[in-house]
């Protein structure tokens, strides 16, 4: 699948398919054709790439072939055991966890499957988690913090499930109760939006003492389309609200919310997952050594300073 | 019960005609505005509890002349210099300001009931529908802060209807950054009484208005993560006519228990005197 | 309601509230013989009352009219607060806590209700309770320990609720966890089992630093008639599984399970709630100003050995 | 898999006939009886896991030579003296310790999984059926208290119906008993490993067998706190087929993972390098 704004990169893309099946003796331009066409699609890429709007970006974030959490459990770990259940009432099926290797270090790795092909994505609710899920991740991350293993949570969900069952078991206070733990744990907490950072869904496993951000994810308070509806009055307006609300990498950044932005190969994780999955799981290790020396009150208060910076705003007389 | 009968709202709540009579937006019963005045805008029929705005709030709860607000002067901060189709954030803000004498859709402070001091920190609905903000956040951090600090108890009086989105991720995170307050209270053993008033939503449902140590709500309160529409469109069917109400959440185990507005400063109370054991 | 063995004592009784309604003028006699009569009943209630099997006190224990958690906190506390909900799943109707003040004391207090009347009862779920029913206990439980509370729990169950969703939201786990936390919590605990003891369903609040219990009522590890039906094959072989199982107040504390016996009035609590809850406050006072002087880890270890305690077996070479 | 191609079982289950081969007794296949025993009782073509003794279940997960049993003069106590229409406990428990070649329904020791040194403790369910009773809890506490005292994991492997009646109430105080020992442990930030095989219930699912750090079952292993006939009776309808088997929990929330039987020891190594990350 290619998005609108990738079209011209997808026939470049075919005109290269076609001319591949060429034979060059039949055809002596083809190496020098090939080439400039390759050189073509390159700085194209960069182009669109280096221009791409808040909408755009959002399209990337959930481009249908980025990698998902299933790709980068395979492409980071050596090991990954997956450990399920609230206890209380069930095993969320968008949100899961389990012991990691990566590279040197075993840790709690957690993040919402968002599923490839149809019947995944139905079977784990479309990456929106239930209470269960948070439930979940909040028990597996007292775990980790009694077995002294760092937490690594990998975001990518476009909400917590709005659904009715969802409430009446407490989705709302399943996210609260994880904000509140998670600023208590005494483990380092690495997290990583890697596509689609959805508002509290997200961020009730996003409260980390390093936060990183793939260029392309966004993470949003809102999803674009619904504060159009909302504030433009149109949901159609997306791209605009887009554009309001600030919800790339790169703004996130600058606004001091994100600690790092990993970068993604030419064309976006989703024409590369290798690459990206690698630079991810760089990224990971390198935080994780970072705060493998803090010590936990440390860790502890340099979390609470963290959010509380956030947003801060200074009594003005008036 | 001196609190209950001063005259207390100076500002008229939109749904009350002029003249003698208030009409109930629930039951539609006339009712002598004095009378509605003094129940603290309870209706005497059909017990539908009207919101309040901050004042009067403070009025109902805390001890006369007690009240010493702190951090008043901050005010809306405008992040990511937001506008929409009806224009930028920052008028809609001083907008909101004028229209509400707040600056803020918290107002914070100390004060006491029926003599024991606590921090407080009241929400007010009209002030941009009491979304959280940076400004919101701020403040109810540094009421946590406060309450830490003097080995007090935290009441938040929540009503809202979530994140502010005209500061996009920065409201996001004060959901983090309150709870990260609320935390620290209690690995210090301090209580914190969550008192959820209609509506409270979203963001501040999923933050620290459902993670007291006692949680309270008002009858008929709507409180609930997703609104009714958004979950009726996802789940394509209709919900029930109870659903998200106070009484249906006590039913499914989140509130300890629903306190009718004449009865909730002492029944504050009395909770506090068991709360502050350890601390006092 | 009376027990069988009670009829020669209801007869008195008949007779006593009929010779009541004649006047002594007509019927000189009567002073004389009302003074009698309420003699042979004292001494016939004393004998009957000494020489209960323990069939005879599990009908007790189950008898319509024995006060019930509700007669307790009415007639032991000058304040309640009931406190609702597992922040889970749901408010559960069977077991039931808040905050409560006996005499000076301010404590959590946590029980199971029965109910009166039939639908009482239907509403109580007959104090069964579900897995909501324990989360909330432990909820509760926690918070007392935050605010420096002493636990008091009043034990009066037939058992935890065997149901269909009751195992699907963890009976088991919901007992043992709180059988878990309870042993680590780091303020008094009084148990008193004021009517059926009903196996894990009783134990999930029981684990106490004082473990009291009425002198007519039991406490089992299974309901006598469930014994019967399997090591007799026979339900009605009931009174000799209650005999067998030592389910009396008087045998558990031979056995060391429990720390004292509340005596119940002549004739059992049910003639006489009012002294029966006098009693049982008296004792729970003397536990808690006992208890209360205790540093939180004394009390954790006591606890410990308290249970290491019970049932100690020496290893014999065989 | 060296302890895997070990023949393992001296003991013969009565479901299996003598001679060749082995039934299954959930698909009735014939399965070649050194295949049956080499795969520790498991079918191969329906993957029932069949019950093992304590001995069997030592051979399958701890490495050759290295399991230390202690207190296994420990032997049921008769603190009621108790006795039903067919006899004595005392005769009871006698006829089981000549019958099964054990003490208690429970072996405790030491061992290594993969030169991991944890402590055990592992009930058989052959000796009255696994039941929890003074002697029992005693065994499961001293060893919780060892893996305390040498700063090891906990490993505990379930099969039980439940409390021994025979003991009363004595029986039912292990559940506290054994629960106390295991909060100890959690306290200290040792680990605690539950593996449930079937069968599971009451008093054991009600105490140590489910607050597992991580609770592993076998798959079809069944367990619950209640038994299926007297749910039925209490609610009187017919209960799912897969009702309270290790599935269904899995699917309820409240085991980790189902681990075949083949991949158990290497799982609980796996499991076992997270757990001691603090402490080793
Ligand atoms: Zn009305
Ligand atoms: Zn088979």
């Amino acid at each position: 699948m290619n998005l609108e704004f990738e079209n011209e990169l997808a026939e470049i893309e075919a005109r290269i398919a076609e001319l591949s099946k060429l034979d060059s003796k039949e055809y002596p331009q083809l190496n020098k054709d090939l080439g400039s066409l390759r050189r073509k699609m390159k700085s194209l890429t960069k182009k669109i790439y280096d221009n791409l709007s808040p909408w755009d970006t959002v399209r990337i974030a959930r481009h249908p072939d980025r990698p998902l959490f299933k790709d980068y459990i395979d492409g980071m770990c050596s090991e990954f055991i997956e450990l399920h259940g609230d206890r209380r009432a069930g095993d969320d099926k968008a949100l899961i966890g389990g012991f990691a290797t990566i590279d040197k270090h075993r840790v709690m790795l957690i993040g919402m499957v968002k599923g490839r092909n149809v019947d995944e994505k139905v079977y784990h609710n479309f990456g929106m988690p239930n209470p269960e899920g948070y439930r979940k991740a909040l028990r597996l991350m007292k775990l980790a913090e009694k077995y002294g293993l760092p937490i690594v949570c990998l975001v990518d969900t476009p909400a917590a499930y709005p659904g009715k069952e969802a409430e009446e078991r407490g989705q709302a206070e399943a996210i609260a109760r994880n904000l509140t733990e998670m600023a208590n744990l005494e483990v380092p907490i690495v997290v990583v939006v890697t596509g689609e950072g959805g508002s509290g869904g997200a961020l009730g496993i996003a409260v980390g003492d390093t936060i990183l951000m793939l260029r392309y994810a966004v993470y949003s308070v809102i999803p674009p389309e619904g504060c159009a509806a909302i504030l433009w009055r149109d949901a159609e307006m997306a791209p605009q609200a887009a554009d309001a609300l600030k919800i790339t990498a790169e703004s996130l950044l600058e606004l001091g919310i994100i600690d790092d932005i990993i970068d993604e190969p030419p064309g976006g994780a989703h024409r590369d997952p290798e690459t990206t999955i690698a630079r991810t799981k760089d990224a990971i290790i390198a935080a994780l050594q970072r705060l493998k020396r803090q010590s936990s009150n440390r860790l502890r208060d340099g979390r609470y300073n963290k959010f509380a910076r956030m947003g801060r705003v200074k009594q003005t007389r008036s | 019960m001196g609190w209950f009968n001063r005259s207390a709202g100076k500002k008229q709540q939109n749904e009350i005609p002029e003249g003698l009579f208030a009409v109930c937006p629930r039951c539609k019963a006339h009712i002598y505005k004095d009378e509605y005045e003094s129940a603290f805008k309870v209706c005497p029929k059909c017990n539908h509890h009207e919101r309040l705005t901050a004042a009067e709030r403070i009025s109902l709860i805390i001890d006369d002349g007690t009240f010493r607000e702190f951090n008043a002067g901050i005010k809306p901060n405008d992040p990511l210099e937001f506008r929409d189709a009806k224009g930028t954030y920052r008028q809609k803000a001083d907008d909101a300001i004028a229209k509400t004498g707040l600056n803020e859709a918290v107002v914070t402070g100390s004060g006491d009931i029926h003599g024991i001091r606590a921090t407080f920190a009241i929400m007010d609905f009209r002030f941009l529908g009491g979304s959280l903000a940076s400004a919101t956040g701020e403040k109810i951090l540094l009421a946590a802060e406060h309450a830490l600090r003097m080995k007090r108890a935290l009441l938040i009086f929540s009503a809202s209807g979530g994140a502010r989105m005209h500061e996009g991720i920065v409201s996001l995170m004060q959901m983090a950054k309150t709870c990260a307050g609320i935390a620290r209270l209690d690995r210090a053993g301090l209580p914190y009484i969550s008192i959820m008033t209609d509506p409270t939503y979203g963001g501040v449902s999923a933050s620290y208005a459902t993670v007291g140590d006692i949680n309270l709500a008002e009858p008929g309160a709507l409180i609930g993560f997703a609104g009714r529409r958004v979950i009726e469109q996802t789940i394509k069917e209709k919900l029930p006519d109870d659903f998200q109400t106070a009484e249906y959440l006590l039913e499914h185990g989140f509130l300890d228990a629903i306190v009718n507005r004449s009865e909730l400063k002492q029944y504050l109370h009395r909770i506090l005197q068991y709360s502050l054991g350890k601390k006092v």
